[in-house]
């Protein structure tokens, strides 16, 4: 049972500016379990390579908590890339 | 979040504000305080005239982030209790985008956690703005919420 | 008092305290906070149980002082406009005795403007307050105003 | 025209406690013109012993402004003997 050989699938949610250059709210995506958030991050950063200028002012989240980039990816997962907050 | 007993009243909604019923919710006869914030759409913004904002959210982020908020002002301040209310969706000039009231015995307390809680509002909570001007919209300059330590478990053990 | 256009709202009244009115007269759309406080009898106090207050006032004076308060805070602060209404007579628990509304385009002027106005107010107000328990009435412990500074023009010239 | 040969008028208000010692809400007084506030005060302390206690939480005030104790009277003053406040 070697990681690799796993997969998981999350869900991925997006807002803001993000909604509008990934261009809809929601997707959901299959990837080694274990995988970091960036390694996700990356796989859409391929296909809309404006969001790659944006990098560093996104937040990440998973499962509705703020979290490092870092973070390894598991089944059933909820991970959002934030953009600057801005409510109130 | 050990105060998730405690009985603030905690909203996200799509209809105007009701101002009363959350300052109702807060007044209490052991209290000498109440402190309201309401923050309204201005008219202008950097020098252009606003026609209209428009808030989106991540809902149960956002209404894990309100309660947390609230959790802290406990914590922190001998407060009684607090109301807080973020509106989402279109709101015109002159509309309520978020409503909080805080009540205490004293008036520090209530000041410093209404003032908190706004103040953590607009730096923690997944909530974006869009403004809408005569010739065009744009997202409304944000704030970057404290970024999390970067965790060691995202090495895959060799 | 080089303010004295400034069209606040500055009131004593012995009717209950009109909050909605107070909050729409600072209402503006050219703000995007109003920050109020109310201050409302308390059922104890050091640890009695209190039945009702009367408030005591040098109407004059006190008007007097609640203007310069208001001018104050438009010279300390970038506010829009303010309203203060402090009640006379008998109030019983639960009900306003003071309520300050205070808008602005920015919220950190609304918080520290309306914080200023009710610290000032208790200092230098000419207002008093007697409580009344079940077993007797006292006047509350209230504060010293600033000291004048002693005058040369008492003495008679020799 | 020495000052000790005229006189003035004051009207004198109390408030809370003191209105309480001394029994009436307000007073005429006619007392040497230039007369300090403090003069005015030793004529109330004079009958009124209880007030002489409180004379050192007391503040006074000259037609609506908190005055010194040394301030000069003249005729059509106003003048009060206030408490500490506790408005709010």
């Amino acid at each position: 049972m070697s990681p690799s050989l796993q997969t998981a699938r999350v869900k991925v949610l997006f807002f803001g500016r993000v909604k509008e250059i990934v261009g809809h709210a929601e997707d959901s995506v299959e990837l080694p379990d274990g995988a970091p958030i960036e390694a996700l991050f990356s796989h859409y950063g391929a296909n809309h390579p404006e969001l790659r200028r944006f990098r560093a002012s996104l937040a990440a989240s998973r499962n509705q908590e703020f979290a490092a980039w870092s973070t390894p990816l598991h089944s059933g997962d909820e991970v959002a890339f934030l953009p600057p907050v801005s409510g109130g | 979040m050990n105060k998730s007993l405690q009985p603030d009243l905690l909203l996200l909604v799509r209809d105007p504000i009701d101002h009363a019923a959350l300052i109702q919710h807060v007044r209490a006869a052991e209290d000498g305080a109440i402190v309201t914030f309401d923050g309204c759409v201005r008219n202008h913004s950097h020098g252009r005239r606003t026609l209209y904002l428009d808030y989106e959210a991540y809902e149960s982020m956002a209404l894990g982030k309100i309660r947390e908020i609230a959790a802290q002002i406990h914590e922190k301040f001998p407060i009684h209790l607090m109301s807080m209310a973020h509106r989402l969706g279109r709101l015109e000039i002159g509309e309520t985008s978020v409503f909080i009231a805080v009540s205490s015995a004293h008036r520090p307390a209530a000041f410093e956690a209404c003032r908190f809680a706004i103040d953590t509002l607009k730096r923690t909570v997944p909530i974006w703005k869009k403004e809408y001007f005569v010739d065009g919209a744009v997202w409304a300059e944000g704030e970057m919420p404290p970024a999390p330590l970067e965790t060691c478990a995202a090495k895959p053990a060799s």
